[in-house]
C-alpha cells in the first residue's frame, strides 16, 4: 500500500487579526478541547487527571500548565489546553474516572480581543454587564453576541479570549470589525 | 441670501461662523451651532410646512422636538435622504439640504390648498361616513386619492449605505434630562461614587436655562453654571455623557433605550463613525429629569406661520441671536411669555401688546411691562388671526364681551402654560395623578426604580428643584451644599382646553393638533358622536397620533371632550405613552444586524471547495448547503440527472457536514435512548447503528437520525439539519427534569465533527487505500456499522451506511481536517468517476428508496404509523416519548392520511410537490371565490421528481388510508389539466435492499 | 339610525355637523338579555349584531371591561386574508373574506376594506414547497391564492429587496389578491353602530367579575362592577382574558396569553402597495391610507397580561424589515405597543359550545384574530342562536383537543430536513 | 428585555439568554399508559395561564443550560421568585407599588 498522505488541518480564520489603536483582533492559536462533565461526587476524582480541583464557584475559572477549565454550568466544564496535541493523553486519563469527556477541539474556535475600547467593542452585541466588577479577569461564561452564542472569558483587564462554534465564527468576525470602527 | 433677523450681541452663536444651507433650491447663511429652523428664522423665513389634511401653511411653531410644523426632508445625496426631519432640532451644517414636505407645486403655492376651503366637508371622521358606493369603488377610486394626499414626506427610494451601530451599557444611575434638574442630580449622583449615565437629547446640555438670560446660580450666569458643571462631571471617570442622545423607551426593569444621533450635524461625517447608535442601559436606578413642554393656546386661527410658542421665540433670541419679528404680539396664559417678551424688547423688538386670559397677571410682571412701555390687555383673548403665508394682524376682544380691536403683528408668542414630561414614567407603567389646583398630571405611583425631579414632577420653583434633583443623585443622604438662586422667572398660569373665542358656540377653526389638522370642533364633534373614552376621541379625530405623538395637544383634546362631557378631566382617561418618545430610525434599533449580519451564515468546512466547483447553494435554516453542482451548459435538471446517475453508476461524495450531532455518554445512555426514541436500544451492539425516530408526547414524527452505538457508554446521535437544536433541548429537557434518574450527559458535536459521505458502488474502494486500522469488508463492516479508526492519518469515525440506497461510507473527521480529507477522498476518487452530488441529488435518490425526510415528507401531524414506520416503534417497551399520545382517539382513527408512493400513469409527467389529490376525477375546480364547491381532498404530494435511474417520475405523497390503497387510481387537478396516477409502495429503486450490501 | 352617506355629510357640512348623533347608546345594564357578549372587541361586537340581525335576538347586552374596539381589535395590524391550508381553516376565513366584501354597505360605514394584496415571501426550497401545497389546496377550496416568481413579486411591490444576494433571497411569493386590509377601528365602531341600533346594549367600562350558573350547572348570567345581570346565553369572547374568564365558570382553557407588539412608522407618501409577510425573516409589513408603514412584530417568549413587550423583539421586526426593504433604512418608529393574544396548541381558534350548558366561547385566535372578524361573529351567533355549532366551526371545538382531531396550521408548515 | 435571576448561576442575566420553557409543576406520570384521553389532554394541552403570579419553566440555554422554575407576576412582568427545578413550588405574594417615588 502506497503511503498515505496525512491530511492538512485548516483551523478556520487562522493568523486573522486586526488592529487599530484602541483594538486588537485576532484569531486564538488552534488547541485541545473538552467538554467535560461530572456530578460533585465525581469532582474529588478529577484533581489527579487534571492536576487541579475544578472551579465550583459559577464563572470562575482555573489555569495551570496550560491547561484552563471554565466553569459553564452547575456540571459542566470547558477544558482548553492550549497545546493541540495534549487531546488524547488528557482523553485517555479523563476515560479512566466517572466523568463524561467530548472532544470539542474542531466544534470550537476562539478570537482574542484586546485593547482599551475590548469592553466597549464586546457591549455592542454583548447584553452583559462587562465592568470589572461584574465580569473580573478570571471570570467565564456562555452568553450572546448578537445573534450567536459565545463563551466569554476575561483573560484580564482589557483582554478577552471568545470560544464560538466554528460556522458562526465569520459572524462573529464581521461583527468585531464593524463594531470596531469607531472603537477608541 | 444674509440672516437680516440675526441681533448682534444677542445669542450663544459666534458670527464669524458663517456656513451655507438651501431650503427649496435657495441658498441662505446660517452660523455654526444653528439649528436649521433658527437659520430661517434668521433669514426671515417662519413658512416651513404645510399641515397633512387640509393643507394649511405652517410656520416654525417650537425650538424642540415637540415640533408638529416644521418637518422636512433633508438629503446629504439621493442614498441618504430622510422624510420628516424637525427642522427645530436639525442642527445645521455646511452644504445642509432640506427640502419642505406635502406641497405642489411650490410651499407657497400648493394646490392641495383647495382641501381648507373644503374644510366642512371633512370633519373629523368623514371617511367613515362615504366612500362606500359604488363597492368596488373604494380601493380602485376613492382610496387611491386618500392615500395620495395623506403621507406628509417621501419615503428614500434608494438602500441606506451608513453604518448604524448598538451599545449596551449598565449604571447605577441613568440620567434621562440634562437641564439643571439633570445636571445637579449627576452632579449629587457622581460625588457620591456612583456610575452614571446622564443622557440629553440636545447637542448641550443645560436645557431650559440655556436662554433664561436673568437666571443667576451660585452668582454665575446659567450658561457659566452648566459649563462649568459640564466640566466637573467630564472630569469624573465614573461618568458617561451623552449629548445629542433621546431616551425614548423605558421598559421593564429599568431597561432603557437611548438614541443616539451621532454624525448627522456634522458637514462630512468621518466613515468610521455610526450615523446612529443605540443605546440599551439597565440601570439600577433611574432619575428622570425631563423637563416640561409649553402648550400652544387653542383659539381661531392660531396655525398661521409667525404664531409661535413663547419659550421658542425667547430660545431663538437668546441662544441664537435671532428675533423672530420686528413686531410681536404675545398671547398668553402663563408667566414664562412676559419674560419672552420683556427678553424681545430688551433686544430691540417692538411688542405689540402682551393679551393675557388672566385677568390678574402678577402684579410685578405688569409693573415691569409698564416700564419698558409694553402695552398690557387682561382678561382678553384672542379671537381672530390673518395673514396668509404669515401672520399680519390679531383680534383682540375682553373675555366677557366686548370691542375687538384688530392689532398688527409679524409674529405672535402664545403660551398656555406647562406640561410636565411625564412620558417616560408613563412608560415604566407608572401611574399618574390629576392635581387639580395645578391642572397638572403628575407622577404618583412608581412601579420600578426610578424618580422624577425637577419640572417634569411638576417642580417649577428652581429651589425646590434643586433641593429634590440633590435629593435623588446622593442616596447618602449628606447634607449637599447649598446652591444660590437668583432671579428665577415664573412658570405660573395654565389654560387647558379652547381659548374663549373658540368655545362650543363659535364656527371657528382652533387648532388642537396642528399636524393632523385637528380642532376644538372635531374633538367637540367626536364626543357628540357617541366617543366618550379619550382613545376613541383620538382615534375618531386622529389629535395626538402625529409625528409630534401629542406632545403639544394631549392636554388640550382632554380638556375639551371633558368640557363636552360635561366630566372632570382625569375621568376621561388620559391616553398611554407608548414608546418612542420621539421616532428613531428602523436602522437605528436594528443598527448592526443588517447585511452580512443580519442573520450569521453557517458553511461547511468544504463549503469553498463546492464554490470553486462552482456548486449552487440552498439555504436550510441558516446554512448554505451544495444543492448541485452544474457543468458548463447543464440547467438544474441536467445536473441533478448526472449527479444521481454517478451515484447508482459509479459513486458520488456528498458534504453531509450540517447534520445536527450528539454525543450521548454514561451509564444510562441506552435507556436514555429508549426513553426518547420510539425504537430499541439496549440491544444494539458496540459498532453497530440503528435508524432512529423521535417524537414528542404528541406521537408525530419529531425528528429522525441514523445513530452510532462507538462504546457501551457512548453514543454518537445524529440529528436533521434543521432539527439540531431543538432536538438537544428536547433531550436536556427531559433529561434534567423527568428522567433526572438516569445517569447520562448530552454534547453537542454537530461541528466537531466535518462529514463526507461517499456513496455507490465504488464507495468502499474509493477510500480503502486513505483508511488505517479499519476492515472495510463487507464482512468485517456490515450495513449500518461505525468503526474508529483512521483516514489520511487523522481519527475518524467511520459510518457504513446509506442515504441513496447505494452502498456507501460516511467518513466523520475532526472538522479542520474536514476539507482536506474531502480533497484527498476526491483525488482517490475522481479518475473513477466519483462526481460531487448536492442536496437536490440526494433528495432524488433517497426517493428512490422511499426514505423519508422529515419536514418534507412529515409535517408535524405524521405519525411513524402514518409515514409507515411501524416497524421502528418498539413495541416491547413500557414506555416511550409519544407512545400514550399516538394512542389518541384520532390518530388510530381510520382515514389518517398514510405515507404512500405515486406513479404517474404518463411517466414523463413529474408531479407538483404540494399538488392536492382527489379520489374521483368528476369534480370540477371551482372558479374562484364565490361560489366554490370544494373538491374534497384526500392528501397531497409530499416530494416528486424525475428519476433518471428509473426513466420514469416517482412521489411520495400523504394520502387518506393510504396504506391500503395500493394499485388504485387517484387523480391530480392541476388549474390547467388533471393527472391521473397510481398508488405503490414508497420503494420505488433496488426493491429488496441488494445494493446496500454492492449487490445487484 | 342616521344614514351615513356623501349627501348627510353634505347636509351637515352646512350646519357645522351639528346634527350628528351618538354613533351607539351608553346605556346602564338591564337586569336580565337573553343571551350576553362578554367583551365588546370585533369578534364580540360582530356576534351582537348577527345575532340581532340573522337571529332575531336583539336583546343582547356586550359588556366590555374597558372602551369598546380597545383589545386586539385597535391594536393589530389589520391584514385580511383566507390563503389557509385546511379545510376548516379555509372555510372560516374565506367566509369571512365574502362578509367583508360588502361590510362597508352592510353597516353603513366605510370599513375601508382594501383589497389590495396580500404577498407571502418564500425564502427557501421548504418554503416553496410549502406555498404551493397552500396554493394547490386553496384552487380546490375556491380560495384565491397565486405563485409569482421573485420578478413578479418585485413588479407587485417595488419596494422589495429580490437580490440574490441578500441574506434569505426571495425565491418566489404566495399572493392572495382578494386579500388586504381594513381599517380596524371603524370595524368596531361600525358593528357596534348596527348593533345598537337593532337594540344590543353595549355597556362599557364594566368588567365581568363572575359567571353564574344554577345548581343543575346552567349559565345564569354574570356578576359584574355593575352588579347582577341575567341571560341564559353568555358567549366570551375575550381574546387574551379568554382563560381568566373560563376560569369563573370552572373551565380550565388549552390556552397561552403572550405580548404581541406592533409599530407604525411616520407616514410618508405612498410606496408600499399591498400586505407583504415574510415567515422565514419574521416581518409583516403595510401601509396604512395616512401614510405610516403598518409592521407586525412576533410574540414574547413568556406569558403576559401587560400589553408590553421587549425592545428585543422590535429589534428582530425592523432587522427584517430593512433587510427584505433596504429603502426602508431611513424611515423612522413613530409608535408601538402591545396586545395580548390567546394562543391554542394547534394555533387555531375555538369557536364552541362549552361543557357548562349556555357558556359558549370564541377565543384562541392568536396573532390573527383580525381577518376572522365578521366570519367568526356571524357563526358565533349562529351557534349561540341554535345551541349548534354552523357547519363553518364544526371543527373549532374544544374536543379536539381531547381527541387530538387538531387543526395544526402551524404544523402543516413544519420547518426541518 | 427582562432580567432573570438563574438558581445555578446565582446572577440575574439578560432575558435573551434564556428560553421560556410553559408552564412549571407539570410532572410527566409515572405510568402515561394508564391515563385517560381527558388526563392526557390536560397533562399536554391544558394550561392555568393566570393573570397574576404564574409558575413557570425557563431555561438558561445560552447560559448554564440549566431548566429551572419562577413565579413571575404575568401582569407586572416582575419575577418574584426563581427556583432549581426539582424544588417545591413557592407561596408568593404579588408585590404592591409604591406611591411616590421610593425616597
Amino acid at each position: 500500500m502506497a503511503k498515505i498522505k496525512m491530511a492538512k488541518a485548516r483551523p478556520p480564520h487562522e493568523g486573522r487579526r486586526f488592529a487599530n489603536s484602541a483594538i486588537s483582533i485576532e484569531q486564538a492559536l488552534p488547541a485541545s478541547r473538552i467538554s467535560l462533565r461530572a456530578g460533585s461526587n465525581e469532582l474529588a476524582e478529577l484533581t489527579k487527571p487534571l492536576g487541579f480541583k475544578l472551579p465550583s464557584k459559577p464563572g470562575t475559572s482555573k489555569t495551570k500548565s496550560g491547561l484552563s477549565a471554565l466553569w459553564l454550568g452547575p456540571d459542566e466544564w470547558l477544558l482548553i489546553n492550549n497545546d493541540p496535541q495534549a487531546i488524547s493523553k488528557l482523553m485517555e486519563n479523563l476515560d479512566a474516572v466517572k466523568c463524561s469527556n467530548v472532544d470539542i477541539s474542531h466544534r470550537n474556535t476562539a478570537i482574542i480581543i484586546s485593547g482599551k475600547a475590548a469592553e466597549d467593542v464586546l457591549n455592542s452585541g454583548c447584553p452583559r454587564d462587562l465592568s470589572l466588577d461584574a465580569f473580573p479577569p478570571g471570570f467565564c461564561s456562555r452568553t450572546l453576541f448578537g445573534k450567536i452564542e459565545i463563551i466569554l472569558w476575561r483573560l484580564s483587564e482589557n483582554s478577552f479570549h471568545i470560544e464560538v462554534w466554528r460556522s458562526y465564527s465569520e459572524y462573529l468576525w464581521t461583527f468585531l470589525l464593524d463594531a470596531s470602527k469607531d472603537a477608541g | 441670501m444674509s440672516a437680516q433677523n440675526r441681533i448682534k450681541g444677542h445669542g450663544q452663536l459666534s458670527l464669524a461662523k458663517t456656513i451655507n444651507f438651501t431650503f427649496d433650491g435657495t441658498t441662505y447663511q446660517g452660523l455654526e451651532g444653528d439649528t436649521l429652523a433658527s437659520a430661517l428664522l434668521a433669514n426671515g423665513v417662519h413658512l416651513a410646512g404645510r399641515s397633512f389634511k387640509y393643507h394649511r401653511p405652517r410656520g416654525i411653531l417650537s425650538a424642540g422636538p415637540e415640533e408638529p410644523n416644521a418637518l422636512v426632508n433633508i438629503a446629504r445625496d439621493s442614498t441618504r435622504s430622510q422624510p420628516n426631519i424637525r427642522a427645530t432640532v436639525q442642527e445645521l451644517y455646511d452644504g445642509l439640504t432640506a427640502e419642505s414636505q406635502n406641497r405642489w407645486p411650490s410651499l407657497a403655492f400648493d394646490f392641495s390648498a383647495i382641501n381648507d376651503g373644503l374644510a366642512p366637508f371633512f370633519p373629523a371622521g368623514f371617511y367613515y361616513k362615504t366612500f362606500k358606493w359604488p363597492p368596488k369603488a373604494w380601493d380602485k377610486l376613492y382610496e387611491p386619492i386618500i392615500r395620495a394626499a395623506a403621507g406628509l414626506g417621501k419615503s428614500p427610494a434608494e438602500a441606506d449605505p451608513d453604518r448604524y451601530a448598538n451599545r449596551y451599557a449598565h449604571c447605577d444611575v441613568l440620567i434621562a434630562g440634562g437641564g439643571i434638574a439633570g445636571l445637579t442630580a449627576a452632579l449629587a449622583a457622581a460625588k457620591a461614587g456612583k456610575k452614571i449615565i446622564l443622557c440629553d437629547e440636545n447637542p448641550n446640555f443645560g436645557g431650559a436655562i440655556l436662554y433664561d438670560n436673568a437666571l443667576e446660580i451660585d452668582g454665575l450666569s446659567a450658561t457659566e453654571w452648566v459649563e462649568k458643571a459640564v466640566a466637573e462631571l467630564a472630569a469624573l471617570e465614573n461618568v458617561r455623557l451623552l449629548t445629542r442622545t433621546t431616551a425614548f423607551g423605558y421598559y421593564a426593569q429599568n431597561f432603557v433605550a437611548l438614541a443616539e444621533r451621532v454624525t448627522e450635524h456634522m458637514a462630512e461625517p468621518d466613515p468610521a463613525l455610526p450615523r446612529e447608535r443605540l443605546w440599551q442601559v439597565r440601570a439600577k436606578e433611574v432619575i428622570l429629569a425631563t423637563g416640561a413642554i409649553e402648550r400652544h393656546l387653542v383659539f381661531a386661527d392660531n396655525d398661521r406661520p409667525g404664531i409661535m410658542l413663547a419659550s421658542a421665540a425667547q430660545k431663538y433670541l437668546n441662544q441664537y441671536g435671532v428675533a423672530i419679528g420686528a413686531n410681536v404680539g404675545v398671547f398668553t396664559a402663563c408667566d414664562s411669555a412676559w419674560a419672552a417678551a420683556f427678553d424681545l424688547k430688551k433686544a430691540g423688538v417692538n411688542i405689540a401688546a402682551i393679551v393675557d386670559l388672566r385677568d390678574n397677571p402678577p402684579l410685578e410682571l405688569q409693573e415691569k411691562a409698564q416700564t419698558c412701555g409694553i402695552r398690557i390687555l387682561r382678561g382678553y383673548t384672542v379671537t381672530k388671526t390673518s395673514g396668509r403665508l404669515r401672520v399680519q394682524s390679531i383680534s383682540v376682544q375682553p373675555i366677557n364681551g366686548g370691542t375687538v380691536e384688530q392689532i398688527r403683528v409679524d409674529a405672535l408668542l402664545n403660551s398656555a402654560g406647562w406640561t410636565p414630561s411625564v412620558h417616560l414614567f408613563s412608560q415604566s407603567r407608572g401611574k399618574l395623578k390629576w392635581h387639580q389646583d395645578r391642572d397638572l398630571f403628575l407622577p404618583d405611583i412608581y412601579v420600578q426604580d426610578c424618580i422624577s425631579i425637577g419640572a417634569c414632577n411638576g417642580t417649577f420653583d428652581e429651589n425646590e428643584l434643586i433641593a429634590e434633583a440633590q435629593a435623588a443623585g446622593n442616596a447618602t443622604r449628606k447634607k449637599a451644599k447649598a446652591i444660590r438662586i437668583e432671579n428665577q422667572s415664573s412658570w405660573a398660569g395654565n389654560a387647558i382646553g379652547a381659548a374663549p373665542g373658540a368655545g362650543p358656540s363659535d364656527n371657528v377653526k382652533a387648532f388642537v393638533d396642528f399636524q393632523n389638522d385637528v380642532t376644538a370642533k372635531d374633538i367637540r364633534l367626536a364626543v357628540r358622536e357617541g366617543m366618550h373614552s379619550i382613545e376613541h376621541v383620538k382615534r375618531f379625530t386622529t389629535t395626538g397620533m402625529a409625528t409630534d405623538q401629542g406632545k403639544l395637544s394631549n392636554m388640550h383634546g382632554l380638556a375639551i371632550a371633558a368640557e363636552q362631557l360635561g366630566k372632570n378631566l382625569p375621568d376621561v382617561g388620559l391616553t398611554t405613552f407608548r414608546a418612542p418618545y420621539t421616532p428613531v430610525t428602523f436602522s437605528t434599533i436594528a443598527n448592526h444586524a443588517r447585511g452580512p449580519l443580519f442573520d450569521p451564515t453557517r458553511k461547511t468546512p468544504m463549503h469553498q471547495w463546492a464554490v470553486d466547483k462552482g456548486a449552487v447553494f440552498e439555504d436550510v435554516g441558516p446554512w448554505k448547503r451544495a444543492w448541485y453542482f452544474p457543468k458548463a451548459g447543464e440547467d438544474m435538471h441536467a445536473a441533478v440527472n448526472r449527479e444521481c446517475v454517478a451515484v447508482r453508476k459509479k459513486a458520488g461524495i456528498f458534504d453531509a457536514t450540517t447534520l445536527g450531532k450528539i454525543e450521548i455518554t454514561g451509564p444510562d445512555a441506552a435507556e436514555f435512548l429508549n426513553r426518547l426514541y420510539t425504537n430499541p436500544w439496549t440491544k444494539l451492539g458496540v459498532g453497530r447503528c440503528r435508524y432512529g425516530i423521535m417524537c414528542r408526547e404528541d406521537g408525530f414524527i419529531y425528528d429522525d437520525g441514523v445513530i452510532g452505538r462507538i462504546t457501551d457508554d457512548r453514543f454518537h446521535v445524529t440529528t436533521t439539519t434543521g432539527g439540531a437544536p431543538r432536538v438537544m433541548n428536547h433531550m436536556e429537557d427531559y433529561l434534567q427534569t423527568e428522567f433526572t434518574d438516569l445517569d447520562v450527559h448530552l454534547t453537542s458535536t454537530s461541528e466537531q465533527w466535518a462529514v463526507i459521505a461517499v456513496q455507490g458502488p465504488l464507495a468502499r474502494e474509493i477510500i480503502e487505500p486513505l483508511v488505517e486500522g479499519i476492515d472495510l469488508s463487507h464482512e468485517a463492516m456490515p450495513h449500518m456499522s461505525v468503526r474508529e479508526g483512521k483516514i489520511c492519518g487523522v481519527p475518524t469515525r467511520l459510518f457504513r451506511m446509506s442515504f441513496t440506497g447505494e452502498m456507501g461510507f460516511e467518513i466523520n473527521v475532526p472538522a479542520d481536517y474536514g476539507e482536506s480529507v474531502w480533497q484527498a477522498v476526491y483525488a482517490q476518487g475522481e479518475p473513477r468517476g466519483l462526481t460531487p452530488y448536492g442536496t437536490e441529488a440526494m433528495h432524488v435518490l433517497r426517493a428512490e428508496k422511499g426514505y423519508i425526510i422529515v419536514g418534507q415528507d412529515t409535517d408535524g401531524t405524521v405519525t411513524p404509523h402514518d409515514a409507515g414506520l411501524s416497524w421502528a416503534i418498539g413495541k416491547a417497551k413500557p414506555d416511550f416519548v409519544g407512545k400514550r399520545g399516538m394512542r389518541r382517539p384520532d390518530l388510530v382513527a381510520e382515514g389518517r392520511r398514510q405515507l404512500v408512493g405515486l406513479r404517474t400513469k404518463n411517466p414523463k409527467v413529474v408531479l407538483e410537490e404540494g399538488a392536492q389529490i382527489v379520489a374521483t376525477p368528476g369534480q370540477t375546480v371551482p372558479p374562484a371565490i364565490p361560489p366554490a364547491i370544494p373538491m374534497k381532498m384526500i392528501g397531497f404530494v409530499t416530494s416528486s421528481y424525475w428519476s433518471e435511474a428509473l426513466g420514469h417520475s416517482i412521489a411520495l405523497a400523504l394520502v387518506e388510508d393510504g396504506h391500503s390503497l395500493e394499485g388504485d387510481t387517484l387523480y391530480v387537478p392541476m388549474e390547467d389539466r388533471t393527472i391521473e396516477v397510481e398508488v405503490s409502495g414508497c420503494v420505488f429503486y433496488d426493491l429488496d435492499g441488494g445494493r446496500l450490501n454492492g449487490k445487484n | 339610525m342616521r344614514n351615513y352617506s356623501v349627501f348627510s355629510l353634505a347636509r351637515e357640512a352646512l350646519r357645522g355637523h351639528k346634527g350628528w348623533a351618538e354613533q351607539w347608546r351608553s346605556p346602564e345594564p338591564k337586569k336580565s338579555y337573553d343571551v350576553i357578549i362578554v367583551g365588546a372587541g370585533g369578534h364580540g361586537l360582530a356576534t351582537a349584531y348577527y345575532l340581532a340581525k340573522e337571529h332575531g335576538i336583539t336583546n343582547v347586552a356586550v359588556i366590555e371591561k374597558g372602551w369598546l374596539g380597545g383589545g386586539n381589535t385597535g391594536r393589530n395590524t389589520t391584514i385580511i386574508r383566507s390563503n389557509y391550508l385546511y379545510d376548516e381553516s379555509a372555510g372560516i376565513y374565506n367566509h369571512a373574506i365574502k362578509l367583508w366584501e360588502g361590510l362597508s354597505q352592510e353597516l353603513n360605514y366605510n370599513i375601508m376594506f382594501s383589497q389590495r394584496g396580500v404577498m407571502m415571501l418564500a425564502h427557501n426550497v421548504h418554503d416553496v414547497q410549502v406555498f404551493k401545497r397552500h396554493i394547490h389546496a386553496n384552487r380546490l377550496n375556491g380560495v384565491d391564492n397565486a405563485w409569482l416568481t421573485p420578478e413578479q413579486a418585485k413588479e407587485f411591490c417595488p419596494p422589495l429587496n429580490i437580490s440574490k444576494q441578500a441574506r434569505y433571497p426571495v425565491m418566489g411569493a404566495a399572493l392572495q389578491r382578494k386579500g388586504g386590509t381594513a381599517r380596524h377601528d371603524a370595524v368596531a365602531w361600525g358593528y357596534a353602530r348596527g348593533a345598537s341600533d337593532r337594540g344590543v346594549d353595549i355597556i362599557q367600562q364594566c368588567e365581568v367579575t363572575g359567571i353564574n350558573r344554577d345548581a343543575a350547572g346552567n349559565v345564569t348570567g354574570v356578576e359584574t362592577t355593575k352588579g347582577t345581570i341575567n341571560a341564559k346565553k353568555v358567549g366570551v369572547v375575550a381574546a387574551g382574558h379568554s382563560s381568566v374568564l373560563m376560569q369563573m365558570a370552572d373551565i380550565q382553557m388549552p390556552l397561552e396569553s403572550f405580548p404581541l407588539q406592533a409599530l407604525v412608522s411616520e407616514p410618508v407618501k405612498p410606496i408600499m402597495p399591498c400586505v407583504v409577510m415574510s415567515n422565514t425573516v419574521h416581518a409583516y409589513i403595510s401601509q396604512s391610507d395616512k401614510g405610516e408603514l403598518v409592521i407586525g412584530a412576533g410574540t414574547d417568549q413568556y406569558t403576559s397580561y401587560s400589553q408590553t413587550g421587549g425592545l428585543h423583539i422590535l429589534t428582530h421586526t425592523l432587522d427584517a424589515i430593512v433587510e427584505m426593504f433596504p429603502i426602508f433604512s431611513r424611515m423612522k418608529m413613530l409608535r408601538s405597543w402591545g396586545g395580548i393574544v390567546d394562543v391554542t396548541p394547534d394555533r387555531s381558534p375555538i369557536l364552541a359550545k362549552t361543557p357548562v350548558s349556555g357558556l359558549y366561547v370564541n377565543c384562541g385566535w392568536g396573532t390573527g384574530g383580525f381577518k376572522a372578524t365578521p366570519g367568526s361573529g356571524h357563526v358565533f351567533a349562529h351557534t349561540i342562536a341554535r345551541d349548534e355549532p354552523h357547519e363553518i366551526n364544526a371543527g373549532f371545538t374544544l374536543e379536539r383537543f381531547r381527541n387530538g382531531r387538531l387543526i395544526d396550521e402551524a404544523a402543516a408548515a413544519a420547518v426541518a430536513h | 428585555m427582562l432580567l432573570i435571576h438563574c438558581p445555578y448561576c446565582e446572577e440575574e442575566r439578560p432575558e435573551v439568554e434564556f428560553a421560556g420553557a410553559g408552564e412549571a409543576h407539570i410532572d410527566r406520570p409515572k405510568d402515561m399508559n394508564a391515563m385517560s384521553d381527558a388526563e392526557f389532554e390536560k397533562f399536554f394541552f391544558i394550561r392555568d395561564n393566570p393573570k397574576g403570579v404564574n409558575y413557570e419553566r425557563w431555561r438558561h440555554i445560552h447560559g448554564c443550560g440549566r431548566f429551572f422554575n419562577a413565579a413571575r407576576d404575568t401582569v407586572s412582568d416582575k419575577f418574584l421568585t426563581t427556583y432549581k427545578s426539582g424544588e417545591k413550588k413557592p407561596e408568593v405574594a404579588t408585590q404592591k407599588p409604591v406611591q411616590g417615588a421610593k425616597k
